[in-house]
């Protein structure tokens, strides 16, 4: 198995344990990634505030970047995920966006089709290589250990491809595969607010507050998460949290390191040292 | 207490504004819109608008344009998408933000005390010069913009990452920047070409 | 083919066009029209006119045809859907034979669907010259008349059936009432009260249902459903399908010992009429009024049938020796001239909207639930409880659940709004809990409807004008713990409410039922997109479909409430009641014929005909049409290698002349 | 030859119409089929729903679109139609059980042949439509107009003129 792989510029920053955990479950499994050559920022959301054709344009340099191979892309970041879907679409569905971003990829010697497909890392775990072959990498079951699964917004929305878009379950029978248990948790598809922490603060805040206290409510013992933003927001804000409202100390983990510590990787192979709030109940026996 | 007029007259209405509004991609539908309220009550951050999202999408399909432009809600809006999901008339509420968004900056006419817009522009000059963007420069390059102290207290959080090894004050770059440069290239002539017929 | 304009002692045509107001008019130059055709060979008359349909307009056509000796008509108006039979009445009057007119459709087909005056005048003279060249090889035909079988079926024993039944057997009819459930009664046997009165559903269905069941008038078969439908109208043959009971109907006094008797001493079985909340046995009946009352035997759950080792002890309580294990199911015919279908409707599922929690939360309930609950004679007598077992303090009624909605279900389904407030009205009567209503609009256009609504209001019941996100147990204050929070936006204040309740009520929409399609294909009728049967016009047939002989009836046809359903069933069964009173009905003439003499005998059209209409003769060799037996589709006409076999109304030279016409410059 | 290029069995290619000088081509004109039961009846809803579609289709009605026998279709384009359309009921709902199962065979081998004969594909279409599906007719129709106005004009009388007199210089 193959696939072109598009790290978004998070996963080479903040979100480093991210591509440090999933290249680590892949390549167990058996399951090559390759990095798209000489990829750019996907733009993410920001950028569509600024100028809409750029933005299509810059996600469409990607797209014909890996068009060059004939393989399904890997989007781990739900930013990337999203806007490399939307541009997609986007371009599909308005002919006149379409010719223009047409037009100027063919000044940078670009061609684009738009055929190719941009996939989640958890679609491809579930749908590809399957939970059979996953269950039986596990050697380390995470038994007796409850997480809180949380999506976030752009994996499921808008384009619900490969799970519901009100109830998401992918994560949670991963989770399940490697031994773990999910509390019932009813936040996992609300924003966390990511995008507003850096210029909003107290708006970002409060939507991260709610999100984590009601996961140590419900007794999770960290959140696990598959958005590099939303780990960043998540883990890095809890200190203001204390400060503002009480103190929370929930560590936020992406599945892939749940997954990887299942499977026997070690800690710091899956970049687990590199959470701001210390992953040890994770870290509990093993 | 000051009395303030709240009546509206129709010669404060923009047509052409709801009209361009309906022109953007995702607008199409917002003739639709039975002003449910359930884009409002999905929102997350619809408790700290000025107009909730019903309102500002009856305020721009009537044409009320300096609300509409001036409103805190548009930077507000994260880019979640569930109002979109939920809507039961499918408005693409998140593009319709993005495109009034996108119009505020145009007519400078954002609201002053959100710093949303700029770093919306830094995010883009950043791109335009590396291809790639450093959150860690972002960052320090937006607060320096806006305010100092915020970017104080902002620096405990910035020590917590150095020392887990997240932060680089290294800019991420691409090596054919060349190329990138003239894709944007253009269509900005392409934009100028148009502006001039 | 023989060229008309070529072709000597030609006929006088009559061609008129229609204003039809402006309708036409306005994006129609009908004058040009009028001038273009009137050049036309043949054509001696050529007018327009405000109104064609009216009678003026009829009795110049009627007067023109008798001074100018006219031999064709052409009429371009609207669609022949609509009055084609009105100028073929035209042309009888004049003398002239029905089946010499043709009509043109510019009104439906193009002065109503362009936007351009220009081409659509073009479109409309092509289509009116071909009607002129067309009307030349029309053949003087009449209409066949057949027999009408007069007894009628009436398929759904819901409030609909139910009436529809009783009007045609009061009117001295016979009637076959066929149910697929065990009794009849419908959807209105489990409300409570209905709206806006507020009347005892039970008190003023019973009655009916017991009319139906001593009517001399009317065969009852319940727990049945027709399985096959030949023939045309007038002339139906119905294969009813009777499902075993495994309980003798006849021998059955409905006493219900058997069911005391049953080795399950306890009801231990989910009760689908009570929506699930209740228990049955294998051996019960659905409510205490049910028609007829017999008992019936569930073979999933009956020991008897799962092992073949029970006592029996049902066997031995009944000294009418009414079970039966052995029973089998039977199929019946039936002929019949005409059918009503009130099938009804199924509400919608309310697991389809996952954020409001239904199967997630015990204390999420549909509104069909509530109604059983409210009921005296509902699993829990009248109480207003959780599925724990507690009583609610507060209580939300959810709007356009399954209604008004891209993602689910378009229609808005009429009826939500007035039980959303029978039930809050309800609600608080039986357990004195805060009720709050969540509604996008208000629909309460009926009959002291809106009256209602004020009552409601005087009650004390909250109305938040808003469409609910989500249902959750996530407490954001000390006051939500435990409790079911509402997330919406109050519109009408402007901001976004949380609102703690202990009970939600999910009011859901109506659908068409899950075998809609299935049913309307059996019948031979049309679905509109939204998937419930298609009346023949939205305004002016609303109980007619477009197979003669078959009504619609209640929620099947479209959501609507009990006044609205009763009044249609009653307007369904008069149709009828035209149609087998009469005794006969007339069939139009396009069938199709074999000319012997060109028919070389090679049997290519037998098999084709779904009628079994074409036979061999085997000792001419030639092929042989029962004209009583053929419907008219012309696909044997088409088949046809030597081209012997013809149909009256759509002949070849008819069709060729028509494309002739619509291509001639 | 190209499977889609349209060229008569001569070996004459059909060549567009010149997009500079000369009179604007003329709008084409296809010739509709619509069955009594589903297509006409969509059709009428479309205009009681007043959808707008394009006003080059000339709809002829039959009882059922098993009535349409090939050479209704031949004689349409021999007569100058730049297209024709095909419509009946959705397959399992014609309302004589089952004619459009015989048009869907029949239509078929008609389509081989007329693709054999040089006309291109888009140029007759077989769709169904039902009772309820007024918006599909406009969908139908202004796509089949848009790909048959693309394709130019067919115009099958003046090429039956120009054989004509080839076959006089010929003899």
């Amino acid at each position: 198995m193959r696939y072109l792989y598009f790290p978004g510029c998070s996963l080479k920053g903040t979100g480093r344990a991210y591509e440090e955990s999933l290249l680590a479950v892949f390549g167990a499994l058996g399951v090559e990634l390759q990095e798209i050559d000489d990829w750019n920022c996907c733009g993410a959301t920001a950028y569509m505030s600024v100028d809409e054709t750029k933005s299509y344009a810059l996600a469409g340099r990607n797209l014909a970047l890996a068009e060059r191979e004939d393989l399904d892309v890997i989007a781990p970041c739900s930013a990337c995920y999203l806007v490399l879907n939307k541009t997609q679409k986007g371009l599909a569905e308005h002919p006149e966006l379409h010719r223009k971003v047409v037009k100027a990829l063919k000044a940078g010697g670009l061609d684009y089709k738009g055929t190719v497909r941009v996939r989640h890392p958890l679609d491809v775990l579930v749908n590809d290589v399957g939970l059979d072959k996953i269950a039986a990498l596990i050697k380390n079951p995470m038994k007796g250990h409850r997480f809180a699964t949380y999506y976030g917004c752009q994996i499921v929305r808008p384009y619900a491809t490969f799970d519901d878009q009100d109830d998401p379950m992918t994560m949670e029978k991963l989770l399940k595969a490697a031994g773990a248990e999910c509390v019932s948790y009813p936040l996992k598809t609300r924003c966390c607010g990511g995008s507003l922490t850096g210029t909003l603060p107290e708006v970002g805040l409060r939507l991260a507050y709610i999100l984590i206290k009601e996961a140590k409510k419900r007794g999770a013992e960290a959140i696990v998460t598959v958005c590099p933003l939303c780990q960043f927001n998540l883990d890095g804000t809890q200190g203001q949290i204390a400060k503002k409202y009480e103190r929370v100390d929930l560590p936020i983990v992406y599945f892939t390191q749940i997954l990887g510590l299942a499977m026997g990787i070690s800690a710091s192979e899956l970049g687990l040292t590199r959470g701001i709030i210390p992953a040890q109940a994770v870290l509990a026996g093993r | 207490m000051a009395l303030e007029q709240t009546i509206k007259y129709e010669a404060e209405r923009d047509r052409d504004f709801a009209r361009w509004v309906m022109d953007q991609s995702g607008g199409d539908n917002l003739r639709h819109c039975i002003q449910c309220g359930i884009c409002s009550a999905t929102c997350p951050l619809s408790l700290y608008m000025d107009y909730t999202p019903r309102r500002l999408i009856n305020l721009a399909r009537e044409g009320f344009k300096q609300e509409v432009l001036s409103s805190f809600t548009i930077w507000l809006c994260a880019s979640c998408y569930a109002c979109r999901v939920e809507c039961p008339k499918k408005i693409q509420v998140t593009d319709i933000m993005y495109a009034l968004k996108r119009r505020a900056i145009q007519d400078g006419v954002y609201p002053r005390r959100f710093p949303i817009p700029v770093l919306a522009r830094e995010f883009g000059r950043m791109i335009f010069l590396f291809g790639r963007v450093s959150e860690t420069l972002l960052v320090i390059d937006l607060f320096l913009r806006t305010s100092w102290f915020k970017f104080l207290s902002m620096t405990g959080l910035g020590m917590d990452l150095l020392r887990t090894g997240r932060m680089s004050f290294l800019p991420e770059r691409i090596q054919r920047r060349a190329e990138l440069r003239q894709v944007l290239d253009a269509l900005d002539a392409e934009e100028k070409k148009e502006a001039s017929r | 083919m023989e060229h008309p304009q070529e072709k000597n002692g030609r006929p006088r045509i009559g061609f008129y066009i229609c204003h039809c107001g402006s309708n036409i008019a306005s994006m129609i130059d009908v004058a040009e029209v009028q001038q273009y055709i009137a050049a036309l060979p043949g054509v001696k008359v050529s007018r327009d006119y405000k109104y064609m349909c009216s009678d003026p307009g009829q009795e110049m056509i009627a007067q023109d045809i008798r001074e100018h000796k006219l031999e064709r008509l052409v009429v371009a108006a609207c669609s022949p859907n609509l009055h084609e039979e009105t100028f073929r009445k035209a042309a009888v009057k004049g003398g002239l034979n029905a089946f010499y007119f043709q009509m043109v459709n510019i009104r439906e087909h193009a002065a109503w669907v362009h936007t351009d005056r220009r081409s659509a005048t073009e479109k409309t003279k092509d289509l009116a010259r071909a009607a002129v060249y067309r009307v030349h090889f029309h053949k003087a035909l009449e209409k066949r008349q057949v027999p009408v079988s007069p007894e009628v079926l009436v398929v759904g024993g819901g409030i609909a059936g139910i009436h529809a039944a009783l009007t045609l057997a009061n009117a001295g009819k016979k009637v076959t009432l066929v149910e697929r459930e065990a009794t009849i009664g419908g959807h209105m046997a489990m409300f409570d009260k209905t709206f806006p009165t507020l009347d005892c559903a039970a008190c003023i269905l019973t009655p009916k249902m017991s009319a139906v069941k001593s009517h001399p008038n009317i065969t009852l078969w319940t727990y049945s459903e027709v399985v096959q439908v030949e023939g045309y109208v007038g002339n139906y043959k119905v294969t009813v399908k009777r499902k075993p009971r495994y309980i003798k109907e006849d021998l059955c006094v409905g006493c219900m010992e058997c069911i005391d008797a049953c080795v399950f001493k306890e009801p231990k079985f989910s009760d689908k009429f009570n929506q699930g909340l209740g228990k049955r046995k294998p051996i019960y009946i659905d409510f205490p009024q049910a028609t007829p009352k017999v008992v019936l035997i569930d073979p999933q759950t009956c020991i008897q049938f799962k092992t073949g080792k029970c006592k029996k002890t049902c066997v031995e309580s009944c000294d009418r020796e009414a079970i039966d294990f052995a029973q089998k199911e039977e199929m019946r015919e039936l002929q019949v001239g005409a059918i009503v279908l009130a099938t009804g409707f199924k509400t919608f599922d309310a697991k389809r909207e996952p954020h409001y929690g239904y199967g997630r939360y015990p204390g999420v309930f549909t509104a069909l639930e509530i109604e059983r609950l409210v009921n005296a004679s509902g699993p829990t007598a009248g109480e207003v409880v959780g599925r724990d077992g507690k009583h609610p303090r507060a209580v939300g009624i959810i709007h356009c659940v399954g209604s008004r909605d891209e993602k689910t279900n378009k229609w808005c389904s009429r009826v939500c709004c007035m039980y959303s407030l029978k039930l809050a009205h309800l609600i608080q009567e039986h357990s004195g809990a805060e009720v709050y209503n969540f509604y996008i609009d208000m629909r309460a256009p009926g009959k002291a409807y809106e009256e209602f609504y004020d009552k409601l209001l005087a009650e004390g019941v909250h109305f938040v004008r808003g469409r609910v996100a989500e249902v959750t147990d996530w407490a954001m204050t000390p006051e939500e713990e435990g409790r079911l929070v509402l997330r919406v936006e109050d519109t009408l204040a402007g901001f976004v409410r949380r609102i703690p309740v202990d009970m939600v009520v999910l009011s859901t929409g109506l659908e068409p039922q899950a075998d809609a399609q299935a049913v309307r294909r059996c019948f031979n009728i049309g679905c509109g997109s939204e998937g419930f049967f298609q009346e023949r016009h939205p305004k002016l047939a609303p109980v007619n479909t477009f197979t003669d002989g078959i009504f619609i009836a209640g929620a099947c046809q479209a959501p609507k409430d009990i006044p609205d359903t009763v009044a249609q069933a009653g307007a369904a069964a008069a149709e009828a009641l035209v149609l087998i009173d009469s005794g006969h009905v007339e069939l139009e003439p396009n069938t199709s014929y074999v000319v012997e003499e060109e028919c070389s005998g090679c049997k290519s059209c037998v098999p084709l005909c779904p009628y079994t209409a074409i036979s061999f003769d085997g000792e001419k060799k030639k092929a042989m049409i029962n004209e009583v037996l053929c419907k008219g589709c012309g696909v044997c006409v088409a088949a046809c290698p030597s081209g012997s076999i013809r149909q009256n109304l759509f002949d070849d030279d008819e069709i060729f002349s028509e494309i002739e016409g619509v291509m001639a410059k | 030859m190209n499977k889609n290029s349209e060229s008569v069995p001569s070996g004459k290619g059909e060549s567009l119409p010149s997009r500079h000088g000369g009179p604007m081509p003329a709008e084409p004109k296809i010739v509709a089929f619509f069955c009594n039961w589903c297509t006409y009846t969509a059709a009428d809803l479309a205009g009681v729903s007043r959808l707008k579609y394009a006003p080059n289709v000339r709809v002829i009605r039959v009882m059922c679109s098993g009535r349409v026998d090939p050479q209704f279709v031949l004689d349409a384009f021999a007569r100058g139609a730049d297209g024709v359309l095909l419509g009946g009921c959705h397959p399992g709902d014609c309302h004589y059980a089952e004619g459009n199962y015989k048009t869907l065979r029949r239509m078929r081998m008609l389509a081989r042949m007329l693709k054999d004969m040089g006309i291109h594909d888009g140029r007759f279409r077989l769709e169904w439509i039902s009772g309820a599906e007024g918006d599909k007719v406009k969908a139908v129709v202004n796509d089949m107009t848009a790909k048959v106005r693309a394709l130019g004009p067919l115009n099958m009388p003046d090429r039956f003129k120009e054989w004509d007199k080839e076959m006089v210089h010929a003899r």
